[in-house]
């Protein structure tokens, strides 16, 4: 069902845990749905420099967040917000249709981290370019 | 992934054929394997295994014979009762009862038969997943023409009042279906004392084949035909008869019901056991389904602030195969309808995890799941963001 | 009775399962039983068995492995196909053909559906069993939303020029299903070529099991469920899946149709001489179906003034397997229903032999029929009071 | 699917052959439903002396002939015509229900075979008792 690289992330994820004092929190979906992620970031200059999650949800979830922390760690805010949910799934091998959802929720987990930190900032939250690519017909639960 | 073993935990999801039933099927493939139809000897032979078969299982229920029919499963047991009496009875009404926690096989059937033009009521169940024969005795209208009650549930194991729902459905002479796939040798079962007119079975739920089921149908019911065609069935159900496969099903129903009593005590004890040691030392755990009225090997427990998926792959990891609500529905993100009927919330349903004990298990395997499944609760939850918002102090267990 | 061994000639009716058909299944009952729809390992062994049978019996028949559904068998999948396209199209029309010498599984399911509203085109056929394509055109309306013709007939084993009608239903936008259980390893299949929409096909005639089928459904082509429930096999045919039996269905579709030709030419040839010998020593004697266009294992013949029956139990007596007509009518008072439709005489169909011969016959077998059938009808013709009356010289057969 | 007594009946008839000037002879059946008997009797004295049989048809019509022949064979024509389709079936240890036609036929053309002989003597000829008797569901093919 899931790719190698998925399990890997799921049983050893990466960047488990929580940032004290992070300068950017997101937190996205509902319990209801049986997903939840919560993000958190570590911007120095304008350059995230550490990235942590807590995840409730099912492999994928785990593996997106590991995935999507992992692939924002280094870079600048306007890298880190072109990561896509198609960039986590690809790192992580594919993702079965009925999980792509999960790796959206990684995507707008950094998004509403990062501009929760440029809100703090007194800076205007960036939009979503496309906020109808997190559609996707196999979502049974609408976050 | 890295498990030494397996670990069975999931017999309502499917059993291993006992070997045997299989050696009992094996001679039916290439040896004794006449069109039971024709009428040359070899083809004797067969038809002499089907009467044979069609003995044992009737004998399981309190039957005669002659209202055994043997379908491919449980799905297409359930499809026939459901579909073939309602059209059948048309004229008679178009409203049928049955329940919200019914497994998809009745659920979409009765679906499928509102678009059709039929009413159909989902009687509500209590917190232990309990219907009431009240409020099913208030439900029967004059246009009633069936009632389909499970025997017992295939997630959480509730056992229903079948004898009452019977003895209501004879004296408003209202058919009654009874989906039993989970009850056959894990409750003793008397179709005339239960006034059960039609009664489902499916013969891998109990150490048989897959793809092999059976329907009881009461003499003198009305009921239309599902898959038309050949006279086989005495003209009931079309299709060269699946021998090996109705041989194995009367030989595990034979050994099945042999000594249920005795198998579901050992089965029970083992369970419990694994209940009371899981609720003891977990934290925010709930029981699903009733404490008492439950199969003998039924376990599905709620772990709050974790999700289903993510403790199967871990159990999955220890070689532990287990399931979150019904195996048919695990791979979909819909909570368990069975859950969310007995008034779990949502998000708590999601956190839902079915062990269901059976032949494959040993007193060792449950100190291996008490040994490994704490430490999988506690990884999921430390890295659960509902976790420590709630706190990780008390307890909501249900007993 | 007292026969020293068996001469199988009924393959037709059903046929044994080959060693590594039988081999190939074992495993799926005691070790690999896991449901497949579960997610943990031994689960998804049975997973990936089913996806190759899939793939498997999508090469046989030149189709994509998603347009393979795995039902119970040759009754299910054509009740499936008929009624589920019947039902989902309602709308753009209640006009379905079909022809009179179908299988009942395609009957029944015809006049099942007359009663329900639809309107059944039943097509003749011409003396020797074959469909005019011409006529197939005639009779489409701009109500019919369904075609089904059977590819080669199970009893007097004439192919259908199923391209054909392939062609004319594609030109006509009407669906085209065929009923290819007797054609499965005897003729090269090619679904997109031959414009096929839906074809039905069962193990148990190509040497895998009984219970276990497939119906082929194009993609795109609307069609309800014939049995609703849990997702298996995409959401369109529920019930947990018959792992053992799609593994041997899969196993042997492979093997049936690994050489058609060369397996199709060995078969005829002891199946022409078994012709020859017969029409050329017994009188009055009538070959039905083609003399060509027939499958390669098919042998069916009326002698005149003696009853089927009869001669059956004498074969039986010396070991061979036979029967009148299909298996599924063998026990019943009603002459063939395809040989009616040939044109056959009623008194003349009574007499009808079916020999069919496949991979449990050598060519002793033919000589040994040879040596006998001549006498049992003998025996039969000198008690039979309709013998002296027509005299005892003369010939009518037909080559 | 037969009982041994009808097997042996079948393999061994009693009886197959004509009867050259025969007192009586009833031919009964229709070869469109498949089965024709002809019953050939000797008759001295009122007595059947010798009780032969033609039969197209399955193992139970060769069968209930051979019985039938068998049961009159040394019985008045009184005692003969009492033979009823249930007493040919009961000694041949029963037929299946789709073959109880085949003993009917049996009774019939043994009673053809008697009026026959009566007709030709000048006499009455017997009527069914009970007529109806002969009619049973599982024929689909009314003689
Ligand atoms: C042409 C044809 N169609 C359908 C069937 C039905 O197949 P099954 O008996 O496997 O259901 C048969 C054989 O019985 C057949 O010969
Ligand atoms: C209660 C219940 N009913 C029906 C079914 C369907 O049986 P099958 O999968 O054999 O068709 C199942 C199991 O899958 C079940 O647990």
């Amino acid at each position: 069902m899931y790719s190698e690289k998925v399990m890997d992330h799921f049983k050893n994820p990466r960047n488990v845990g929580e940032i004290d004092n992070a300068e950017g929190i997101g937190e996205v979906g509902n319990p209801v749905c049986g997903d939840i992620m919560k993000i958190f970031l570590k911007i120095e200059n304008n350059v995230i420099t550490d990235a942590k999650f807590k995840t409730f949800g099912c492999g994928a979830a785990i593996a997106s967040s590991s995935m999507a922390t992992e692939l924002v760690r280094g870079k600048t805010l306007e890298e880190a917000w072109e990561v896509s949910n198609m960039a986590v799934a690809e790192a992580l091998e594919g993702l079965p249709p009925i999980k792509m959802h999960c790796s959206v929720l990684a995507e707008e987990g950094i998004h509403k981290a990062i501009n929760d930190y440029r809100v703090k900032k007194g800076l205007e939250p960036w939009v979503e370019k496309n906020p109808h690519s997190h559609e996707h017909e196999d979502m049974t639960c609408q976050h | 992934m890295g498990a030494q073993r397996t670990i069975y935990m999931d017999h309502s999801a499917t059993t291993f054929v006992k070997p045997e039933v299989a050696n009992a099927m094996i001679p039916y493939f290439t040896e004794h394997f006449g069109n039971p139809s024709s009428i040359y000897s070899i083809a004797r032979e067969s038809k002499k295994a089907i009467d044979f078969a069609r003995v044992q299982t009737a004998k399981a229920l309190g039957a005669d014979p002659g209202e055994i029919y043997f379908t491919s499963g449980g799905s297409e047991s359930d499809n026939w009762a459901i579909k073939g009496v309602a059209f059948a009875n048309r004229k008679r009404g178009n409203h049928i009862i049955t329940t919200q926690i019914e497994h998809h096989a009745v659920l979409h059937t009765c679906q499928y038969l509102e678009k059709e033009g039929f009413e159909v009521t989902y009687l509500p169940v209590d917190q232990y997943g309990l219907v009431d024969p009240a409020v099913l005795e208030k439900a029967i209208t004059e246009k009633t023409i069936l009632i389909s009650i499970m025997y017992a549930n295939n997630e959480i194991g509730t056992i229903e009042p079948i004898a009452e729902f019977g003895a209501i459905a004879r004296k408003h002479k209202v058919y009654f279906h009874t989906d039993a796939v989970q009850a056959i040798g894990s409750i003793p079962i008397d179709v005339k004392a239960q006034n059960i007119d039609l009664l489902s079975l499916s013969a891998h739920k109990f150490y048989g084949p897959k793809g092999t089921g059976a329907l009881y149908i009461k003499k003198g019911v009305r009921i239309d035909n599902l898959i038309h065609g050949g006279g086989q069935e005495r003209r009931r159900r079309a299709g060269t008869e699946n021998i090996a496969g109705i041989v194995g099903l009367g030989k595990a129903i034979e050994m099945a019901t042999a000594d249920i009593t005795g198998h579901a005590a050992k089965i029970r004890s083992m369970r419990d056991r694994l209940i009371n040691g899981v609720l003891s030392t977990i934290s925010h755990t709930r029981l699903n389904g009733h404490p008492e009225k439950r199969l003998a090997g039924n376990f599905n427990v709620s772990f709050e602030f974790i999700e289903g998926e993510s403790m199967l792959l871990w159990l999955d990891d220890e070689g532990i195969c287990a399931s979150t609500g019904s195996a048919c529905t695990s791979g979909s993100l819909e909570p368990s309808h069975v859950l969310l009927a007995t008034g779990l919330p949502v998000e708590i349903s999601h956190g839902s995890l079915r062990l269901t004990l059976g032949d494959a298990n040993t007193e060792k395997d449950v100190d291996f799941v008490l040994e490994v499944l704490p430490k999988i609760v506690k990884k999921l939850r430390d890295m659960s963001p509902l976790f420590v918002k709630s706190g990780k102090e008390g307890s909501c267990n249900v007993q």
